[in-house]
């Protein structure tokens, strides 16, 4: 193809014609672009209603998981010591973030829908270790919650993987 | 009653000043205009719409670590090189002329620092000085890069000066004269030296534009190639200088430009003065954000032809026409 | 005079504060990209996340002139001399992302030849997690990092040695 | 930068070797090195310069160790393995479930294609079969997966030689494609959306309004691109003729994708050995002639707006498939129904088995490829009938078009070296593994 | 094609999942490549894929579960044949993925075997292509290709020790870290 003289005229027109335009940029710390409602960030861990602990203490999250970031030690519940709904409950569950892939393998694997992948992302820490998170912080609401888009449009009713139980 | 020489050092104070905000300024600008083209915003975080931009670039660089590496033997030469591109830079902007100048009091105060007969000349001799300053950062950082990014600025500057001094001997064939100051009011009383010295201006803006290695034309410091060329090596505030003096150098050029072929302060109507030379300077320098924004770079070999063989002979010729048609009629 | 009303005198922290406000607002990242987190690295240059909003799209090829080393991925045994080189090459004062769960731990890929976290050959001031960090989870990272450095906090290599 | 010379390896091969083929440029003695020649060796302004791993124009870490006579390239060895991962390695570690989280980090521009190629490899094995929706949806995913990834390459390329507005551009619409993804599969890269025997999950009903208005919008973003390049006289005068390739040259290197078809080589697998439903769609596979840095740049360019078209035949397909089974109904592979797990015990014990142990695949060898935005993307993998990959080895694309700068480099300048680095496309997460 | 015997060095072919597999000795494999190269159109070399046997079929290897007619997708826990996967010559194999360019893209296994310490003779001037192949054979499997005009390492460092893809070399990596509660 031959170069032609107003070949690079068009060039300068679309350059140019973007200065017009308004730009597409979402400034981010004030605006939050809403996260399509499949988007898996930060993992949750859920309660029945009764406030017992869904987790049973199972570990199929931890076989699940390709990157072999969760760990999770069960113990028995006792009559006077009931956390979980099940026989078990997990002692220690801790999910080190740092390794996590987010792949959402865990959340697929687990029977109870006890873990989900919610849609936080804000998770960077100055340190490595605060980015182990315990039980504890699973199981607490998130603090920097994030808009998620209408999950009637971008989602299936009800999710693959969150079902009631 | 010509001006006494205090007032000159204070002019001089002064536009230095005014040229180093207008460096600022020009980095903001093209930080702004760059994300406008490309569907962005641009710098709007430090102050209002990224004002104070250049002042935090500035602070930052000064606090940042002076630093010369240990394979520089010559140390002095390393520091002083940014500064000899700095030192001339700004100094050629000391005869551009922005304004008609004032009466005060019972003073005529000139309309820039100096006013040389040999005006055009002595910008040509002080960008070419201030070459070294490049040529020589590059050699003495002991960097493969940097020596290959001075030895492209060391063939490119070189090449693209005779074209640039070629392009306006047709301007300073029509103005009669060297001094900028003349050849302004000669472009007033007769016409802009654009219109009859179209070749010219493209000639005098493309070489412009590879005189101060701006895209397309920005082999030195491509950073896709050379990493960043010549000041490879130069970190914090002598970074800054080559940087600054790049800029400066632009500026001096679209200065130039606006001096010798858009009748510097004049505008069509209304005598506003210098706002018309900086109006139109703010032009000039954005043609060269919007050559940046949209033009591939040209490879080395490409640019030393064009050089030669398109832009020299163009100007020669333009020069002669010129040269001939001016005597024919006058 | 002490040394306290020395700086009250001159007014120093004030001073300190407005560089610190300087640097990061001016903070250049090095031009240093390793795989898949590098291409949400680019990203946030790009139109729909701006970083130049912050003054940090000037992406320095030479780490002389870079302030700040996004470590964009997995960083292979064989990687970990260069990106160590870079790090010394960059001047004072620097800081280090640690991009995406390889660089901060290792990730998914914990074998023979990935470097189990990048923090054993450079001190890091922020991990982001994901693989890769969406561009806006790499701003939060670059923006608590500002918030670090306008706390005052020095940068990682004041604080701690390499391995952590 | 420097970094302590590789040992030179001892030379088993004559110093000059007759050519591979009568007029071939592959270099004579090592196909993939440049050797400096010898009457330019003896004289001493030979500049060894490494570009990487890390240089800006490298497209990560590759390094390049590079002779220069000025700026004349005059020898080159590429240098790879800085970003060697040791993919294939852990995925004999995984059950092959969790192993289809790996590939996707192989390539990251085509993260969907090589996800598909492992996913075909295992459902070939186990002579599974998917469901038509999930096959279109795989094919609608994949190729915007190909135009993600060419829109990197456009960005980058354009880049590398100078056109800095371009990056912005292609990103703009990069962000549009990882959109679709995300709205899809749950992250912008690395979804893992395909899983043997179809897909993860069911299409939302949004994704189809956003990408027909993806595919009407796309076209128009090409247009605007090729404005800034395709005639610009610069862009021509440094792409043209540079870094040539030959059709007989391309072969014999192994070259696939748009740089075989650059260099006038009418292959694609796509239409030559059709996978997923490609033999029912329309497309035209964009060939040119010249093997040179431009037509590479065409190959792309068209590549992308077929692309497109082909994504609106999905849809289009995909519209009369709602509601439809989007994963095979194979309990002994395919994770049960949610719902069933608190029903059917039969489906819990499955399901524990599946994610504890994970599925067998039963024995034997397989060689699957697909038309990877790079081109003929491989993978090889071993079974032993057991729960994990005995072997799993990719055919990366990448890893062979390295394998062409030798040839492509004869009488190219630095920043030829740039731009041909820049259009064989390569990947280093996926030339490196 | 029934004239594979006629591919010198010819040992045996296989079928099986539509893809065809030629053994060829080790000795004879760059006659065999030209053969095949030149006489049957395969030009194009994809891939080499050396695998490791080593502990093929041994212990912790389970092998393919299902029912003599085939597998019974509805029952769980279907207890059927357990067969162990047939035994391989000898330890690693080195198969050349190779495609012909023209209709149906006929693609053909060309497959070597060897044991630890054997050579294979490098194909390099048959498809230039096998040049980066074969070193990252050579740095993954240790397999040495005879004639290879540059068999160094290419994915490790050169001083690396040991050949990471074979199945006696340990994955590496460290343990996950995790709180220290107990």
């Amino acid at each position: 193809m031959s170069p032609s003289p107003v070949a690079p005229v068009k060039g300068f027109a679309v350059t140019l014609r973007q200065i017009f335009k308004k730009p597409v940029t979402q400034e981010y710390p004030e605006y939050k672009r809403p996260v399509y409602p499949r988007f898996r960030g930060r993992h949750r861990l859920w309660r029945h209603e009764n406030g017992l602990e869904k987790c049973v203490g199972c570990s199929l999250c931890a076989a699940a998981c390709p990157a072999d970031c969760i760990r999770v030690v069960p113990a028995e519940n006792t009559p006077d010591n009931r956390v979980s709904a099940g026989e078990r409950y997990a002692r220690i569950y801790e999910i080190n973030l740092s390794r996590c892939i987010f792949c959402g393998y865990c959340e697929l694997a687990c029977p109870f829908d006890a873990i989900t992948l919610g849609n936080e992302f804000e998770l960077s820490e100055y340190n490595r270790d605060d980015q182990i998170y315990t039980k504890d912080m699973l199981l607490a609401e998130p603090v920097k919650k994030v808009p998620v888009a209408d999950p009637v449009l971008y989602d299936t009713p009800i999710p693959y993987y969150r079902t009631y139980s | 009653m010509r001006e006494p020489w205090w007032i000159t050092i204070i002019k001089a104070f002064v536009i230095i000043n005014l040229v180093m905000v207008a460096f600022a300024y020009t980095t903001w600008l093209e930080r702004k205009l760059l994300g406008r083209m490309q569907n962005r915003y641009g710098p709007n975080r430090a102050g209002p719409k990224g004002l104070l931009q250049p002042i935090a670039d500035l602070v930052k660089l000064v606090r940042k670590e002076a630093f010369q590496p240990d394979s520089v033997e010559n140390g002095f030469v390393y520091i002083i090189a940014p500064i000899i591109s700095m030192f001339t830079a700004l100094a050629a902007f000391s005869v551009i002329p922005f304004g008609a100048g004032w009466h005060l009091w019972h003073w005529h105060i000139d309309g820039q620092i100096l006013n040389v007969p040999i005006a055009l000349i002595l910008v040509f001799a002080l960008g070419s000085i201030g070459i070294y300053g490049f040529i020589v950062g590059g050699w003495v950082s002991d960097s493969k890069f940097s020596l290959l990014g001075s030895m492209r600025t060391c063939a490119q500057l070189v090449s693209y000066e005779v074209s640039l001094s070629l392009a306006v001997l047709g301007v300073v064939i029509m103005g009669r004269s060297l001094s900028l100051v003349d050849i302004v009011h000669r472009q007033d009383e007769t016409i802009w030296f654009a219109a009859p010295q179209l070749v010219g201006l493209l000639v005098f803006f493309i070489a412009g534009t590879a005189e101060t290695s701006r895209a397309p034309f920005d082999l030195p410091e491509a950073d896709t190639e050379l990493v960043a060329g010549y000041h490879t090596e130069y970190s914090g505030m002598r970074w800054g200088l080559f940087q600054t003096s790049e800029y400066i150098n632009m500026i001096t050029l679209s200065a130039l430009t606006v001096t010798l072929f858009f009748a510097g302060w004049h505008g069509p109507w209304a005598p506003l003065g210098p706002l018309w030379f900086f109006l139109k300077l703010f032009i000039c320098v954005s043609i060269f954000i919007w050559l940046k924004a949209t033009l591939p770079r040209l490879r080395y070999d490409q640019l030393m032809r064009f050089g030669w063989k398109v832009l020299l002979p163009v100007a020669t010729v333009n020069a002669v026409v010129t040269a001939a048609l001016v005597v024919a009629f006058q | 005079m002490s040394a306290d009303e020395l700086e009250q005198y001159l007014g120093i922290t004030t001073l300190m504060r407005a560089v610190a406000w300087a640097q990061t607002k001016s903070m250049w990242p090095d031009q240093f990209g390793l795989s898949c987190c590098a291409m949400e690295m680019i990203a946030i240059v790009g139109p729909r996340y701006d970083i130049a909003r912050f003054g940090m799209e000037a992406f320095r090829a030479s780490p002389r002139q870079a302030d700040l080393l996004i470590v964009s991925g997995r960083v292979a045994h064989k990687m970990a001399a260069p990106l160590r080189q870079i790090y010394d090459q960059m001047l004072e004062p620097k800081w280090v992302i640690a991009m995406g769960a390889c660089a901060s731990s290792g990730g998914m890929f914990n074998n023979y030849t990935v470097l189990q976290g990048v923090d054993k050959i450079v001190p890091v001031d922020v991990y982001v997690p994901f693989c890769p960090p969406r561009p806006e989870a790499l701003m939060e990272g670059i923006i608590r990092l500002h918030e670090a450095v306008q706390a005052g906090i020095p940068p990682a290599y004041e604080r701690r040695a390499v391995a952590t | 930068m420097t970094i302590a010379p590789e040992r030179r390896a001892t030379r088993t091969w004559p110093i000059v070797g007759p050519p591979i083929y009568e007029g071939s440029r592959i270099p004579a003695n090592i196909p993939t090195i440049l050797e400096v020649p010898r009457e330019l060796a003896n004289l001493d302004d030979i500049l060894p310069v490494n570009f990487g791993p890390n240089h800006p124009s490298t497209h990560g870490v590759l390094r390049l160790v590079v002779d220069l006579d000025g700026e004349r390239v005059v020898g080159l060895r590429a240098v790879i393995g800085y970003l060697h991962t040791g993919f294939e390695k852990n995925m004999e570690q995984k059950t092959w479930w969790k192993a289809i989280t790996y590939p996707p980090r192989m390539d990251y521009l085509a993260f969907q294609l090589n996800e598909l190629a492992f996913v075909l490899a295992i459902e070939k094995l186990l002579a599974l079969e998917v469901p038509e929706k999930a096959t279109w949806m795989r094919q609608l995913m994949s190729e915007l997966s190909r135009i993600h990834s060419h829109l990197i390459w456009l960005g980058t390329a354009a880049l590398e030689i100078g056109a800095i507005s371009l990056l912005f551009y292609c990103f703009r619409d990069r962000d549009a494609v990882l959109d679709l993804f995300e709205l899809v599969g749950g992250q912008r890269m690395h979804t893992r959306y395909f899983q043997a025997g179809g897909l993860a999950e069911d299409i939302p009903d949004g994704f189809y309004p956003e990408a027909r208005t993806f595919c009407e919008y796309m076209p128009k973003a090409i247009d605007e691109y090729e404005a800034l390049l395709t005639r610009n006289p610069i862009w021509l005068e440094r792409t043209q003729g540079i870094g040539l390739l030959s059709a007989d040259d391309a072969i014999a290197l192994g070259q696939s994708g748009p740089v075989l078809r650059a260099s006038g080589v009418d292959w694609d697998l796509r239409r030559d050995e059709p996978y997923l439903a490609y033999d029912q769609v329309d497309f035209r596979v964009p060939v040119y002639e010249n093997g040179d840095v431009y037509d590479r740049y065409r190959v792309r360019v068209d590549e992308m707006r077929e692309s497109v078209r082909i994504v609106e035949q999905c849809l289009n397909r995909l519209d009369r498939m709602n509601g439809k089974p989007w994963i095979a109904d194979d309990r002994k592979v395919v994770l049960p129904p949610r719902e069933e797990l608190h029903t059917s015990m039969e489906s819990l014990i499955h399901h524990f088995k599946i994610v504890t142990e994970g599925y067998r695949v039963p024995e034997g060898e397989v060689y699957v490829c697909v038309e990877s935005a790079r081109g003929e993307f491989g993978c090889y993998v071993v079974s032993d009938g057991g729960p994990k990959p005995w072997r799993v080895k990719f055919r990366a694309p990448s890893f062979v078009a390295l394998e062409a700068t030798a040839t492509c480099m004869h009488e190219a300048l630095v920043a030829d070296l740039i731009a041909i680095v820049g259009s064989l496309d390569t990947v280093m997460g996926e030339v490196d593994r | 094609m029934n004239d594979w015997p006629r591919v010198p060095g010819f040992v045996e072919t296989k079928e099986a999942y539509g893809e065809t597999t030629l053994v060829v000795e080790p000795a004879e494999l760059v006659e065999a490549a030209t053969y095949v190269r030149d006489e049957l159109g395969f030009r194009f070399l994809s891939d080499i894929s050396p695998a490791d046997y080593l502990g093929w079929g041994g212990k912790g290897v389970s092998g393919y579960i299902g029912t003599a007619t085939g597998r019974d997708l509805n029952l769980p826990m279907t207890q059927g044949l357990q067969t162990l996967p047939t035994l391989k010559p000898k330890r690693f194999s080195v198969s050349y993925h190779v495609l012909a360019l023209r209709e149906e893209a006929p693609r053909l296994r060309l497959q070597v075997w060897l044991d630890d310490g054997e050579h294979v003779p490098s194909v390099v001037r048959v498809w230039p292509t096998a040049d980066w192949h074969e070193r990252e054979a050579f740095d993954m499997f240790g397999i040495v290709f005879d004639g290879h005009p540059n068999l160094v390492r290419i994915l490790m460092e050169d001083d690396w020790e040991g050949h990471p893809l074979r199945k006696d070399y340990p994955i590496g990596g460290e343990p996950v870290r995790f709180s220290d509660a107990e």
